[in-house]
Order: C-alpha cells, then structure tokens, then sequence
C-alpha cells in the first residue's frame, strides 16, 4: 500500500465526521442564514436575516457584550494562570493540594462552577451574607451586583475560575519542558528573577499561551449555559440570543438565528488562523 | 518572600474550592435564606429526591457516563488513526486537513449545531442517543487527534519495523509494541474527550431535544427553577465521576508524558 | 582579576543520604583556570551552581577576594555560567543572545551592538548575529554560548563541560579557542569535566572529586605519579595495584623487594604503577620475571596481560617493543624506580 | 480497554430509542372505540414533555400517574423534563419540517398560551379526539375559560388538566398590608424604591404581570378580548410602557436589569431583597414555604381589579406514534382520583380543570376537605375577581412591546 492510500484510509473517517457533520451543519446553517427554506416556502435566497440581526441594536449590544466577556475573561485567565504556574512550580506548603486543586477543577463542568459563582455571589449570597455578618451591609440591595449584571462579572467570574487552571496546567507542562537551566543561565549572565523571567521565561511559554489563551477566548465567546445561568435580562450574550431566537415559536426568527450562528463561526474563523499562526511561530 | 508565597497559595487554593462550597452546603439545607451563613435546618431530603427513582439522576447519571464512554471510545478509535497520518506524514494539502480538524474546537457548539439540527432531523438522529454521542464527535475529536498528532511526531517507526522482522504479525506489532508506546497519549486525549462529552450542555440539548436527559439537563432545569437543594445535591453526584478518573490518571497528565502541553502547541 | 576561595562548602540536598559536596575547601586562582575533574555525579556541577548562586550551600562558605558572597543574588555576583548544553535562547538571534546581559545592565543598545560584534570576532563567528542558534553547528552554539559570557568579562567563568557535546576534531578546536580566550582575558575559570584528558590540557591546576569529596589537588601530573588514593590511581588510568610493605626506599611484596623513589611513604600500602611505565627486557634494578597470558592490539598500543609471582599485571607498550611476544612465553620486564608510588594503608 | 469501550459503544446504539408507529394513524383512533384504544395502548409507552423545573410534579407525575399508567394499563409512562415549553413545541415543528409524520419523539406536551396557539397555528396538533375519553364528561366544555385557550379555542386538540389564577405574595410578618390593585402596587412601588421587581417577558409569570399593567391601563380587560386589534394595542400600550418606564427607577437595581426568570424573583422574596412576588397559581407558595425556600410568614392575595385565570392543559402531536397511549394518559389526568391527588397541597396544590360536582361523591366529599396551605390564598377567594387571558398575538405583541420600549 502506498503512503498516499495510508493516509487517505488513516483520514478517512475523522474527516468524514468532521467534514460531513461538523461542514456540513455549518453549510447547512449558512444556507438558512440566507433565509433559503423550501419547506418553509422560502426559496428565494435574500440577506433579509443579516439585514434584520446587523440593523437590531440587541444584536449589537450582545456581539459587544460577547465580545467582551471573552476578551475580559481570556485575558485575567492568562495572567492569573501564568502567577498561578509560576507559583505552583515552587514549593510551599499546600502546593500539592493546590496543584490537585488544579486537575481537579478541570473536571468540574462549567455548569456547575456557574451555579457555585451564582450561590457565592450573588445579592442574596455567601459573599454578602459574610458582608452581612460583619455589618457591612444591611440589605442584600447595597451589596454590589456581581451576577445577572449588565458588565457580565458573574460571567467572567466563572470562566476565570474554570480557565486559570487550564491555561495553568498547559504552563506548568511547557515548563516541565523548558526546564529550570534557561533561567538559571539568565541569572548567571545577570538577569535579575523578574528579567529572567520576562526576557527568558516568558518568551518561551508564549505560544503555548496564545494557543491556550485562543481557545479560552473562542469558549468563551460562544458558550451557551454560562450567561444562560449568571447573565442580565438585557443584554444577552450572543449564543444566549442566538438560540432564544432559534427556539422562537415564531419560524420567521429562525434564519436570524442561523445568521447570528454564521456570525460566531466567522469570528471563531478568525480565532483559528490567530491560532494557527501563532502554533507556526512556537513550532519554529 | 516565602510567606508572600504562603498567602498566594493558600489565596490560590481557597479560590478553586470556593465556588463548591455553597453548592455542597445547599444540598443538605431546608430553606437558607439572608442573612443566615449557615442553613437554619439540615435535611437529607434533596439527597434522598436526588438519589430516587422519580428524579431520574440515577439514570441520568448511567447515560451521561454511556454517552460520554462512547463517545471517548470512538474519538479514541477515529481519533488515533487521524493522528498518526499527522504526526507521522507529510503530504500535499496537510495545513488544510489540520485546519479542518482544527475548526471544531474553536468553532463554538452553537454556531454548528443549530444547522446541524436540520441535518440530523432529515437524518432521524435528532432525540436519539446515537445522535448524541455523533454530535458529541465533534468537539472530542479534534483534541484526540491533537493529542495524538503530538504522540505520533515523536514516535520512531523503526520500532514496529524492529517487531515486524521478529516475526510480530500487524495486529500483534500494535498490540505489543504501538499501542503501548501511545498509551500515555491516548489516556490524556481520552480524558480530555470524555472531559468535553461529560460537561456538554447545548449539543445535547439541540440535538437530544430533551429526550436525552443528560446530567448537565437535569441540573439546569433545576438550578432555573430555583430548587438550590435539589441543584447542590445533582450537582455534587454529577462532580463525582470526574473526580474519579482524575484520580486514576492524574499522574498521566502533568506526568512527563507532557501531553497536555501538546494542547498548547498543537 | 578576581581570587575565588571555596571554604568547607557543604551542599546536602533535601531527603538524600548524604552530602552532594561534602566540606570541599579549594582556592580558584587568579586569572587561571582549574578544572574541576570527576567521574559524573561527583557533584561537580553542584559546586558550580553554588559559586554561580543558583543554588544555596547548606554550610561552608564562598568568597571572592577574600569577601563572602553568599548574601549576593546570582545576577550580581557575575559568576557566569557557560552550561553543558549551551542553553542559548532559541527565539533570540545570535546577537541578542550574545548581548542578553548587557541587556539586563540596561546598557545603550548602540554599546552593546559594538561589543556583540567584537566577542563575534573574538569567537571567530563575525557576521553571524542575526542568525538564530538553531541555524548553527553544534560548534559555532558553543562558540556563541562562551562569547555570552565572556563579554560580560566575569569575575569567575564557569564552564560545564564545555566540549562534551562535541565531536573529537571540534572539541581539539574549542579546547585551543578556550585556553586562548581564557588567557587572553586573564579571567579566573572553573572548568567542570569528567575527561582527564580535557582537564589536563586545559587547566592550570586540577582538582579531583569523588562522592563529594576533593581527593587530591595539583598539577596535572601529580596525579599520574602520585595519584593519592587507589580510586584516584584508578580513576586516572592505573591498574596494578599490589599490596606489600615500605621500608627504607623497599617495596616487599609477592613480586619481591622493589626499590621506590625518595619520599615513598612508609609502611604497609599498596604498590602502584601506570600500565605504560612498565618496560619489557631487564635492566639492573627492580626487573622481574613474568609469563605473558595475553596481547591486545590496540593500534598504537599493545596491551600485554601478565603474571608474576600469583598476580595479575597489566603493561602497555609500543608494538615495535613487544615483537616476538606471544602468549604463554616468559620474560623478564623492568619497574622503573621513578614510574613506582605507594598509597599508605588508610587505617580501618 | 478499547475493545471493552467499543462494546459499550454498540450497547448504547442498541439503546437508542426505536419508534414504533403503531397508533400514529389518528383518524384511525377517532374511529374506535374507548376499549379498543384502550387495548390498542396497552404495552405502549407515552413520552410525556413537561416542565421539569418541580421536584413534587416531577413525583406527581412519575410515581402517582406514571404508577397507576402502569398498573392499570400497562403503559410506561416516560417523563421528558424540560426547561421551557417551547423546547418540546420546537422539536415537534422541527419534525414536521422535515417530513416526520409518524415517528415524532413527542407523545404528550404539558402546554398552555402561546406555545398551543403555535402548535394549533401550524397544524401540530392532533384534533378532534376529546369526545373519545370517558372523563370528558367531567370538564364543563360550557365554560369560555375551559374552552378557550388564551382566548385561542381549543377545537377539541387538547384536554385540560389544571386551572390557575394570578396570585401576588408578601411576608406578612415584613408587610402586613401589601397592596392590593395596579394603582395601589404602583404608588407603593414608588414610595418603596428597590422593593418591586418583576421577569423580563416573555418569562410567563413576568409577562402575565405586564398584562395586568396593561389592562389597567386600557381600562378593563373587556375592551381587549378577541383578535388582535391595532389601533386598541396602541392605545394601551403606550400608557402602559409610560407607567412601567415611570416606575422603572423605582425597581430592584433601579430598573438597569430585570430578573430572567421567576425563580430569580422568588430567590430575590425569598432572601428579602424585595417584598413582592407573584405566580400563575397560589398553591406554588405553600409548597415554597414546606421547602423551606419562603418564610413561613407568607401570604398571598389577589389584586381588588381582578387577576388573570387560565387553564393548562396536554396536547397530542400530530405525528406522535403512541397517540393511543396518551390518549389513556389524558383520561387518566381527568379522573376525579387523579384531579383530587394534585389538588392536595401536600402533593402539589393545582386546582382541578374538571366540574367537581360531576364527580362521585366520595371524590366531592375529599375535595371538599382540601385545607389549603395558609400561605396559599384559596382559589375560591382568587375567583371573586378574575380576568380573562388575551389571545395569543396580543400576548407576542405586548411581550415585544416591552422588550423594545422598557426592557432595553
């Protein structure tokens, strides 16, 4: 058998998976988009459903809300994820506890961390019944609105708890790769702890954290449950109106719904080449 | 210097378990209202709803962990063969299939599944398990194949060569000598696609219809219908088989097999 | 120039039996080079990064010129080091790895540039700068691994085998461009090595671990002639070792009484000579009998196995000496009094 | 181990449900009689979707009905919980977009409003067939209420279940005197601020609390019944996003966000963060209170201007492939035992949709004893006043109304 068959037969049924399935749903969802449905009575392909999402101020009020959450929480992830591998590389007492604390959060489901931020901090929750214990507040009311806000803090709350290990974990692997002797050279040649951590160090796990950092944000940005547990009434998250709109009893909703998925997808199209990039940079 | 180091820690580990314990304390509550910082009464009965046959959480709890082993399983049997054609071969058109695999697990869940919707409905796996678990491939997938891509780049082909000429027939050459060279790389891609598959929400929704009432259903309902005992006590079951195979392979996945940090290079 | 004096350095790291380096006491001359010489994990590289301040004795005391240092953090104690595996910045250019510490001393950069491209000269890399180190042979990273360091004109150099990772004809070049360098700039230099051969070209003076301990220090040829203890004798090549009695300048032993050169120590011990020092025919003093049990070819060398008197011998010899010998035969062979040292019989 | 996960992967495909399209054929139904579709039932399975939101439902319906479904008929009674309603409306009109016609996944739906005007819209319904169960005899089909859905006929495509009437509740031991009608909530709403709240629509409890609003604000609910008229919409919805824009400052977070569902309302009573909140039926608050969720102190009440009346009901889809078992199911939902043991508010407290004095006499006598949770207001006492639903459009265009003019 020649390698070119190998491969092919080695391919074959993941791409027919994700080309079928994963291609597929997105054409699927594209042509919908275009509000083409035959069995709707819609054969006239049109841009009506863009027109209609781009021209909505809801719409836009939760691209940028999305976008937001998703900038917001990739980036305190990525630098309390970085303070939290460079901790736990060191010792201390309790750091075996921390870095199972780790791994094990990493099998929470997100739903289940959204519901933990939900009890702890909410108006009525652990953190303002502590302010409440110590007289700090009187009325859940003059505790601040950290969950269903407008700014998504609940949200970002959350995704900061599940990611940070993630991210973190990714760091800790690529140190135990790169090894102490980099550094340790730095310092030799002069380089205080900070320089050689940010000269050195830092250059070194960067594509690692980029690449990380890329899936943390496309999560983020197009998860569902998260702001369907922690979000405002207004705005909503993206794939939260994206799919409100798709389950309107109204069918005429259900292209804007398809439109606002393509609208994800392209960013997430984005994310991708941003990914790919920056996995070439690292490779070399 | 080390007691600054000292309260970062322990900064660090009160913020990853923090958010459980409220969880954890609901689901032993009756009613726990401001300003009380502990439950007033305590009460196994959320448990005892939880654990009964009425609320389904049991049943729920065996097909989440069906969905999610067959799903791991068939990443795992797809998955391995796609990473070995990456990790071992260059060929024309490799940046493109990267990139395809690629896509879904960057391309969130609700940007494919609302289209994907109608194609399985015309398919008859809409409200099935089968689609489920189908549906659940393409977020899996691509980190099993990433993983493995990984593993595959650094493995020498010499040594399958080497059994063959010792008379090792193809299936004992990935018995004996492949697969456990892999295994590593497999047990971190396969919890990592049964990670994904256990914590799917909206795939199983759209495309389960409700019919298949996974874990992560089932708390939602009930953490939107604001019964805080019945969530805190669904959702520590549903903690629990995570924390399970953690403990069986946590050593695989800081280890020095490193896989996780293929995650990050990919 | 700066004097660097190890006191008593005791390094035991958490959890293991016993010391890593166990009270080693040596002065690094200045402006010379020492080579720290042992067989691998005699816990030479510990004493590096204990000078370099990458790792904290657990006792005993570092100065340089006569100032302990132990207080100063390893960026200003310009101890640098050069490691084993060069660890150059992979996604910095030759230059930038060059000028990375100037870089940390917040030097113009327009300083730097000059001083980058003069070490390039210097390690014979000139216009080499802008390449990145995976771009280069394993030679010219080592070259670029030294040239980092050197620019920073260090109180004390430290190498860690700095020519293990090369091939035989690069190590003959690195070795001259390394001793040239080094006396050039007159800076004092720790060499760590586990290649006798290395050290001994290379190093002003030689000192000799084994299991964290420093067994014996001096010019390289003491070692050869008057090697300290058996594992020193052995760790440098020798392989007779017989064990007999010193009276008056007389080795008594199963070969017989052998006469010993002046300042032999006294007393019970053991007889030791290098394989190559042993002559084949008679001469008038200390010759004996010996039946030959085998002959190696060894190129330029014949190895002979012998016996005399019960023991077994070992002789190395040029092949034009050894023509004619053949296994089984018996000659005569000659221990010249000078090539002969005893090791006295540690007491227990 | 892959051999082993390959095994299991096969079992789970075994699993994956089959559809039988056995009794999908509904003119075939209409044809027969009770006892034949009773046996053409038996054996089969109902896949029932309902909102699973409620532990002592979810236990209503599972072991109560799905119990005697069991026992009596041997059916299996399968209980699908969802979230939203309009997740199983979906599923059903996603399959009918695709040309399923006889092996939908949906048997039964627990369905009201909006989702059965869609479901009657589109044609989703399987119609005509309430004339077939025995228990129809004890629904008064006489009453608008029963025979209206939302204003939408019901047309025989489904079979009421319960009724429930708006009710608001206050901690009696905070508030002794709430307020009891639109314009006393609003005036107290302004001399309270941060006390009142309500869901954003289209959350059902948010959106039935707008329409109160509404009505108050078009003067009446009479001058609103029938289809939906423009120039009368306008009228009254401009005076009533005036008023709810008016208060909006006045609100919880001084209006900046909504709660989205009614749980966050009943989380935000429950902690005292407001002093106010309201449900479609007042037994919800007895069975808050016995959870221990609201303080015992609570009371409900309903408004002097009257508060809105529904019915809930099931629904068969059309392409439902067990139409003959959930016919069964229906009955049995309709039977005086079935309508007593909801009403108890141990079980669940859910008023009847069927003529009690229709019933024997042993079922009167247990209703009659009913002791209604003091936290609960009796239906009784809610009937005296009680306003009738609008039609379906009215109600989308009120919920789209409020979004861009208040929510936003």
């Amino acid at each position: 058998m020649s390698d070119r068959w190998k491969i092919l037969l080695l391919l074959a049924p993941a791409m027919l998976i994700i080309g079928v399935l994963f291609f597929g749903a997105l054409a699927t969802g594209l042509v919908r988009s275009f509000n083409y449905m035959p069995v709707l009575g819609l054969t006239e392909p049109s841009l009506e459903a863009y027109a209609a999402v781009f021209s909505s101020p809801a719409f836009g009020r939760s691209l940028l809300l999305s976008l937001h959450i998703a900038l917001t929480s990739t980036l305190l992830s990525a630098l309390i994820a970085l303070w939290a591998a460079v901790l736990l590389r060191q010792s201390f007492p309790g750091r075996r506890i921390a870095t199972f604390l780790f791994q094990l959060n990493l099998t929470v489901p997100h739903i289940v961390g959204a519901i933990g931020i939900l009890y702890l901090f909410s108006q009525s929750g652990a953190f303002a019944r502590l302010a409440h214990a110590t007289s700090l507040i009187a009325r859940p009311a003059e505790f601040p609105a950290l969950v269903f806000d407008p700014y998504a803090i609940g949200i970002i709350l959350q995704y900061v708890w599940k990611e940070v290990p993630f991210i973190g974990l990714i760091l800790l692997a690529n140190m135990q790769a790169i090894g102490d002797d980099y550094e340790s050279a730095a310092r030799s040649m002069g380089a205080s702890r900070w320089q050689a951590f940010r000269h050195v160090l830092l250059p070194m796990l960067m594509p690692g954290l980029l690449s990380a950092s890329i899936l943390v944000f496309a999560f983020a940005f197009g998860a569902y449950e998260i702001p369907a547990i922690l979000g405002a009434s207004f705005p909503q998250a993206l794939p939260v109106l994206a799919y409100k709109s798709f389950t309107d009893v109204d069918l005429a909703a259900r292209p804007e719904a398809m439109a606002m998925a393509m609208v994800i997808a392209g960013i997430s199209a984005v994310m991708i080449l941003a990914y790919l990039r920056l996995t070439r940079r690292g490779a070399r | 210097m080390r007691s600054l180091r000292l309260l970062s820690g322990a900064v660090l580990i009160t913020w990853l378990v923090l958010p459980l314990i409220p969880l954890a304390i609901w689901s032993f509550a009756r009613g726990w209202r401001f300003p009380d910082l502990l439950p007033r009464d305590w009460t196994l009965a959320a448990w005892s709803y939880a654990l009964s046959g009425t609320s389904g959480v049991l049943a729920s709890l065996g097909l989440t962990l069906g969905i999610a082993a067959a799903a791991t399983a068939a990443s795992i049997v797809i998955g391995v063969p796609a990473g070995r054609a990456l990790g071992l071969y260059r060929f024309r058109g490799k940046t493109l299939v990267q990139l395809m695999i690629l896509a879904p697990a960057i391309v969130p869940g609700i940007a494919s599944v609302l289209g994907l919707h109608g194609l399985f409905l015309a398919l008859g796996l809409t409200n099935t398990v089968t689609g489920v678990i189908l549906v659940h491939l393409i977020p899996t997938l691509p980190y099993m194949i990433l993983v493995m891509a990984g593993v595959f780049a650094n493995f020498d082909t010499r040594i399958e060569d080497q059994a063959r000429s010792l008379g090792a027939s193809p299936v004992q050459v990935f018995r004996y000598v492949t697969l456990p060279a892999i295994l590593p790389g497999i047990i971190v891609g396969g919890l990592f696609a049964f990670l994904i598959s256990w914590s799917q929400y909206i795939l199983t929704l759209v495309i389960g219809g409700g019919r298949v009432t996974t874990l992560p259903l089932l708390l939602f309902t009930f953490a939107t219908s604001g019964r805080n005992d019945v969530t805190g006590a669904i959702g520590m079951i549903y903690i629990l088989p995570g924390i399970l195979i953690l403990a069986l392979t946590a050593r695989r996945i800081t280890g020095r097999s490193g896989a996780i940090a293929g995650v990050g290079r990919a | 120039m700066t004097e660097v004096s190890l006191t008593k350095l005791t390094k035991t790291y958490p959890g293991a039996p016993r010391p890593a380096v166990d009270r080693l006491t040596l002065p690094l001359t200045c402006g010379k080079l020492t080579a720290l010489l042992g067989p691998s994990g005699c816990g030479k590289t510990t004493v590096m990064r204990m000078i370099a301040g990458l790792l904290q004795p657990s006792s005993g005391d570092i100065s340089f010129d006569g100032r302990s240092i132990l207080g100063e953090r390893p960026e200003d104690r310009r101890a640098v080091m050069v490691f084993q595996n060069h660890m150059l910045f992979p996604f910095m250019t030759v230059a930038e790895n060059i000028g990375f510490g100037l870089k940390m001393r917040h030097l113009p950069a327009a300083e730097i540039a000059t001083r980058v491209d003069e070490m390039l000269e210097r390690v014979r890399l000139p216009g080499m700068g802008a390449r990145r180190p995976a771009a280069l042979s394993g030679g010219q990273q080592q070259r670029v691994a030294l040239a980092r360091a050197l620019i920073l004109q260090p109180k004390v150099l430290l190498l860690d085998e700095p020519l293990s990772n090369l091939d035989a004809h690069l190590r003959l070049e690195m070795r001259d461009l390394i001793r040239g360098l080094q006396q050039d700039m007159a800076i004092t230099t720790l060499l760590v090595t586990h290649d006798q051969e290395e050290a001994v070209v290379l190093a002003d003076h030689v000192a000799l671990m084994l299991n964290g301990q420093l067994r014996q220090t001096g010019a390289a040829q003491s070692f050869y002639r008057r090697p300290a203890d058996a594992e020193v004798a052995h760790f440098f090549g020798g392989r007779n070792f017989i064990a007999g009695q010193s009276r008056g300048g007389v080795f008594t032993s199963a070969l017989g009484a052998l006469r010993l050169p002046d300042g032999a120590p006294e007393g019970p011990g053991l007889l030791t000579f290098r394989p190559e020092a042993v002559e084949i025919g008679a001469e008038p003093e200390n010759s004996l009998t010996a039946t030959l049990t085998d002959c190696q070819f060894l190129g330029s060398e014949i190895r002979l196995l012998l016996q005399s008197g019960g023991l077994a011998l070992e002789a190395l010899t040029r092949p034009r000496d050894a023509e004619g010998l053949a296994p089984g035969k018996e000659i005569a062979i000659t221990l010249p009094r000078e090539t002969l040292w005893v090791i006295p019989k540690t007491p227990g | 181990m892959t051999t082993r996960s390959f095994g299991l992967l096969a079992a789970m495909l075994a699993l994956a449900p089959m559809a039988h399209a056995d009794t999908a054929d509904g003119d075939a139904l209409l044809s027969m009689s009770w006892d034949q579709i009773v046996a053409e039932a038996r054996g089969g399975t109902v896949n029932w979707f309902m909102w699973g939101g409620a532990d002592n439902i979810n236990r209503y319906v599972s072991e109560d009905i799905g119990g005697r479904l069991r026992s009596e008929y041997g059916i299996t009674l399968n209980r699908v919980g969802i979230s939203d309603t309009v997740e199983a409306v979906n599923i059903v009109l996603g399959e009918k977009e695709a040309g399923v016609t006889d092996k939908g996944s949906v048997d039964m739906i627990w369905i009201n409003g909006e989702n059965f005007f869609t479901m009657k819209q589109a044609g989703l319904a399987f119609c005509g067939y309430t004339g077939l169960l025995p228990n129809n005899a004890l629904v008064n089909w006489e009453n608008p209420a029963i025979a209206n859905d939302f204003g939408v006929p019901v047309d025989g495509c489904e079979v009421p279940w319960s009724t429930a009437q708006f009710a608001f509740a206050h901690d009696s031991a905070v508030m002794p005197e709430p307020p009891r009608s639109i314009p006393d909530l609003i005036a107290w709403v302004k001399a309270n601020p941060g006390q009142f709240t309500y869901p954003a629509p289209p959350d059902f409890n948010g959106s039935a609390f707008v329409r109160h609003v509404f009505y108050h604000a078009a003067g009446g609910a009479e001058n609103l019944l029938g289809p939906f008229d423009k120039a009368r919409y306008d009228a009254a919805a401009a005076k009533t996003w005036a008023i709810l824009n008016e208060i909006e400052p006045f609100l919880w977070r001084e209006g900046q966000t909504y709660p989205t569902s009614i749980t966050q309302l009943n989380e935000l009573y429950a902690n005292g963060e407001v002093g106010l909140t309201f449900n479609y039926g007042a037994a919800e608050f007895g069975v808050a209170v016995q959870n221990g969720i609201f303080p015992e102190t609570t009371r409900s009440f309903g408004l002097t201007d009257g508060t809105i009346a529904n019915t809930n009901y099931t629904i068969v889809p059309f392409n439902s492939p067990n139409k003959a078992a959930a016919l069964v199911l229906q009955n049995l939902l309709l039977s005086g035992e079935a309508q007593y043991t909801k009403a108890r508010p141990e079980i669940w407290g859910a008023d009847p949709a069927i003529e009690i004095d229709r019933t024997t006499p042993e079922i009167q006598a247990q209703f009659a004893a009913i002791e209604t949770h003091p936290a609960a207001v009796p239906a009784a006492e809610l009937a005296k006043a009680a306003l009738p639903e609008l039609q379906a459009d009215w109600i989308a265009a009120i919920e789209k109304g409020w979004i861009e003019n208040v929510g936003q």
